[in-house]
């Protein structure tokens, strides 16, 4: 058990990370908060993410002067791969908050909760 | 929002920054960067241009419709030069014959250069008209 | 025969710049033109794409000039080709629909933009569907959330903000529950290609269950949440009844089918037979299946708005589709598939005519749809179809379903299950017959009401007509079809 | 209050859930993982040829899995479009005439 925290203390980290951010999401009707907190768990994917490709000593996968073999380097995929949920993420953050704005002016509020137990169905 | 001093500061400081995006931008295919990062300082440096200096100085030469159009030509441009990549791979074919170069030249690797620069655009005006339309309702 | 592969990308490739161009077009009309061709050619594509399927079975497009596991490819078999084909369909009917009638119910200067929204999210639900490449599935998730989010916020009301900001909230959170998921999987295996994924998987699975385990479940609950799995649904009434009528068609009739067919190529395809046995997974889908397939039909039952009963009857009908999985044997997912296509062309129908209906009476509730068939006769006569479909009236596509579901049923030994397609069946009827009976007649409803007094143009209702065409033909010929996508099934 | 205490409840459940997951990893930082396959060693050993890029995370994005990339422009072209839609207050859209409005 205590082996597992050392050896496995990031992965661990961005999972609770994860979980911050997935209790932001569910405790506050705030519609800022409930997208700070999305913000958060996609953050926390992607330092999983690169904690996957992570190897300690290895440079960054970057061959200037010569070619030192496949194990000098980190393996570029995740890096990659998080570049494009990177903007992935900010084009859904930036709908996210633009509709807040459209959302704050109809309703004079960004509670999402009041609005749903008020208005109508 | 605009005092003296951040006016001052901005004077000096964006010129830098508008050689660091395009640095990030051409030299993405050799050192850390990229089109995407490259196209978000410049996107910060078409905001803070706007922020600072209002819609006169830049926003009067390059207005919303333009930028606009810029960035989807690049989006098309970006299209039509991966998209036959993409048509030729399906056959089993070569596409546009491009030189990859010498590595470590800034004029190499084939398409990536241009892509990155074109990539670069599409997401410096999203960044900027993003922003413009969040602060000032309108392009 | 390599050129006939070209037509899958090339599909959402004219898809993607038609609505890059589109923005900066200056009049409606020719959006709407470039528009309506772009889907016709989209449409003879996939068709294209199915003929080169049926010829070759399966082939595997590169995307770019690396093989499988390090570039991205599509994966083409018949499922793949049926469901591109559905998706093109209907988006061409409803385009075609919209044409008509979209600048009424929205902005002016949006309507182009709705075009825009239309190409970029069938481009990216072809997408999902054809890409066997798990991370590139999943950027297209997100463009098709955004846009689907798009096309409900698109009506300038405020229910439709609030619908799109829940669904936008909750699909964000499946987007990130997949995306956990994707890095469980590559993390174990270190491919994202879904065969590659598969190979490795069977020879790493011992000292793998739990993570194999978690995985599975992000994937589940995440697919779950975009393709309205019965306890994660809260999203879909708000957003596809508030949805102007042209997008709910669209919403209902194929943005929650792709995340199916995603999450059947990732249950059976990635993880495959010999690791689900083993996992309580399908167990999970066949109980969330069942009972959505009753509640959804409950809550349906007791809506008063006849956009939103038809809403919450598309829950229950996902839950079919889920309860086919559920069931784990080759013909409960043949069935699934099969189910996607019937309910995506009935879905779609009945969501047009139900909009044509709140255009031309200016009414919602089904209170007020009394003796709606003297005034439009054709319409409810479409919507009638796509009520009995559900219902289950013989040879049509409904009905084709829920027999082979209850045969499926039988083979998997549990008799009980029968019931509750029994049971949902019968609700279906207790929801859509009051509207078709009181539509058509009773003295007391049709007093007043003049013939053909609000019927569109036939010229305006040729696509619904397309649609519910395509709907018996699929109904009648179900062998052929259940046959082909039965040759796909991963053998078991 | 019932709503937080469930909020946490499931939260905690989430995490104890993904970490259990977790213990079948191997330890952080370590250089036998499955990711350290024939398509990392690929796109390291042949990004310089195959793509010309020093940068192999450049000659990764823009080379072998480019459509990836193409498709995360695309995504931002949607939000773009979409903040555009919902944000653009005057009636003079882009480069449309936007001067006869038909409201529902």
């Amino acid at each position: 058990m205590i082996s597992f925290l050392v050896s496995h203390y990031f992965q661990i980290g961005t999972v609770i990370l994860f979980g911050v951010g997935f209790m932001t999401l569910l405790l506050n009707n705030n519609l800022i908060r409930k997208i700070i907190g999305l913000n958060i768990m996609d953050t926390s994917i992607f330092l999983f993410f690169i904690t996957i490709g992570y190897s300690g000593g290895r440079e960054a996968p970057i061959i200037n002067g010569g070619f030192k073999g496949i194990d000098a380097y980190v393996t570029p995929i995740p890096t990659g791969l998080m570049l494009t949920g990177i903007v992935v993420a900010v084009s859904t953050t930036a709908f996210a908050l633009a509709l807040t704005i459209l959302f704050y002016e109809r309703f004079g509020t960004i509670d999402l909760s009041e609005v749903i137990d008020s208005g109508g169905d | 929002m605009t005092t003296p001093i951040i006016r001052r500061i901005v004077e000096w400081l964006l010129p830098c920054l508008w050689i660091f995006s395009f640095y990030i931008m051409l030299f993405g295919h050799l050192s850390p960067g990229g089109g995407f990062s490259g196209g978000s300082v410049l996107g910060a440096c078409l905001i803070l241009d706007r922020h600072v200096n209002g819609a006169n100085a830049f926003g009067a030469r390059f207005t919303g419709e333009r930028l606009l159009k810029l960035a989807l030509a690049a989006l098309l441009l970006y299209g039509f030069l991966k998209g036959q990549s993409f048509l030729a791979g399906v056959l089993h074919m070569n596409g546009l014959p491009v030189p990859l170069g010498t590595p470590g030249n800034i004029l190499s690797s084939g398409l990536i250069l241009p892509l990155n620069v074109l990539v670069g655009i599409v997401v410096a005006v999203a960044f900027y008209l993003i922003a413009t339309l969040f602060e000032e309702g309108h392009l | 025969m390599q050129g006939l592969h070209l037509t899958s990308l090339l599909s959402i490739l004219i898809l993607m710049i038609t609505a890059f161009i589109m923005p900066v077009i200056k009049q409606r009309q020719l959006v709407t033109k470039v528009s309506l061709a772009t889907m016709g050619v989209v449409l003879v594509m996939l068709a294209l794409v199915a003929v080169d399927v049926a010829k070759v079975e399966h082939y595997t497009a590169t995307i770019g000039h690396y093989d499988a596991p390090f570039g991205i490819t599509f994966d083409i078999g018949p499922i793949e080709a049926v469901v591109g084909v559905l998706f093109a369909f209907v988006s061409t009917m409803v385009v075609w629909y919209a044409s008509f009638g979209i600048h009424k119910e929205i902005k002016e200067n949006r309507v182009k933009l709705f075009y825009t929204l239309i190409h970029l999210l069938l481009a990216s639900l072809l997408g999902i569907v054809f890409t066997s490449d798990l991370f590139n599935s999943f950027v297209f998730i997100e463009v098709s959330t955004l846009a689907a989010c798009g096309l409900i916020a698109i009506k300038d009301k405020p229910e439709n903000i609030k619908a799109t900001m829940k669904y936008l909230i909750l699909s964000s959170l499946g987007s990130g529950l997949v995306l956990m998921g994707i890095a469980y999987l590559y993390s174990m295996t270190g491919h994202l290609n879904m065969r590659a994924i598969h190979e490795t998987l069977q020879v790493s699975v011992v000292g793998n269950e739990r993570a194999i385990l978690v995985s599975l479940t992000m994937f589940t609950i995440g697919l779950g949440i975009k393709a309205a799995m019965f306890p994660l649904h809260v999203w879909l009434p708000d957003a596809h009844a508030s949805a102007p009528g042209p997008s709910s068609a669209i919403l209902s009739g194929i943005v929650i089918k792709a995340p199916v067919v995603l999450l059947f190529k990732v249950l059976f395809m990635v993880y495959g037979h010999e690791i689900l046995k083993d996992t309580v997974i399908l167990n999970l889908i066949l109980i969330f299946g069942a009972t959505g397939m009753i509640m959804g039909s409950l809550f349906a039952r007791v809506q008063t708005d006849l956009k939103r009963m038809v809403a919450y009857s598309s829950v229950a009908q996902m839950g079919y589709i889920f309860f086919g999985f559920g069931l784990g044997n080759a013909l409960g997912m043949t069935i699934a598939i099969y189910h996607i296509l019937a309910h995506g062309l009935t879905k779609s129908c009945l969501f047009l005519s139900v909009s044509s209906f709140i255009e031309q009476t200016g009414q919602r509730e089904i209170d007020k749809m009394r003796g709606i068939g003297r005034e439009m006769p054709i319409t409810l006569a479409i919507f009638s179809l796509g009520g009995l479909s559900m219902v289950g009236i013989p040879m049509l596509p409904g009905f084709v379903s829920k027999w082979n579901l209850a045969l499926a049923a039988i083979d998997y030994g549990q008799i009980f299950l029968l019931l509750i397609i029994l049971a949902s069946s019968l609700l279906n009827v207790s929801y859509y017959f009051p509207i078709i009976i009181n539509g058509y007649f009773g003295n007391a409803n049709l007093e007043g009401k003049i013939y053909k007094s609000k019927m569109k143009p036939v010229r305006e209702l040729v696509p619904l007509i397309l649609l519910s065409i395509m709907m018996v033909i699929v109904g009648f010929g179900s062998g052929p079809i259940l046959d082909w996508i039965a040759s796909a099934m991963p053998s078991l | 209050m019932k709503r937080k205490v469930a909020a946490v409840l499931i939260t905690v459940f989430f995490i104890a859930f993904l970490l259990i997951g977790l213990s079948d990893f191997p330890p952080y930082g370590t250089a036998d993982s499955a990711v350290y396959n024939e398509v990392t060693a690929r796109y390291l050993e042949k990004s310089i040829e195959e793509t010309g890029a020093v940068n192999a995370v450049a000659g990764m994005i823009l080379d072998y899995r480019a459509f990836d990339t193409f498709i995360e422009a695309s995504v931002i072209f949607t939000a773009l479009v979409l903040v555009l839609m919902l944000l653009q207050k005057n009636d003079k859209a882009v480069g449309g005439d936007g001067n006869d409005h038909t409201y529902h």
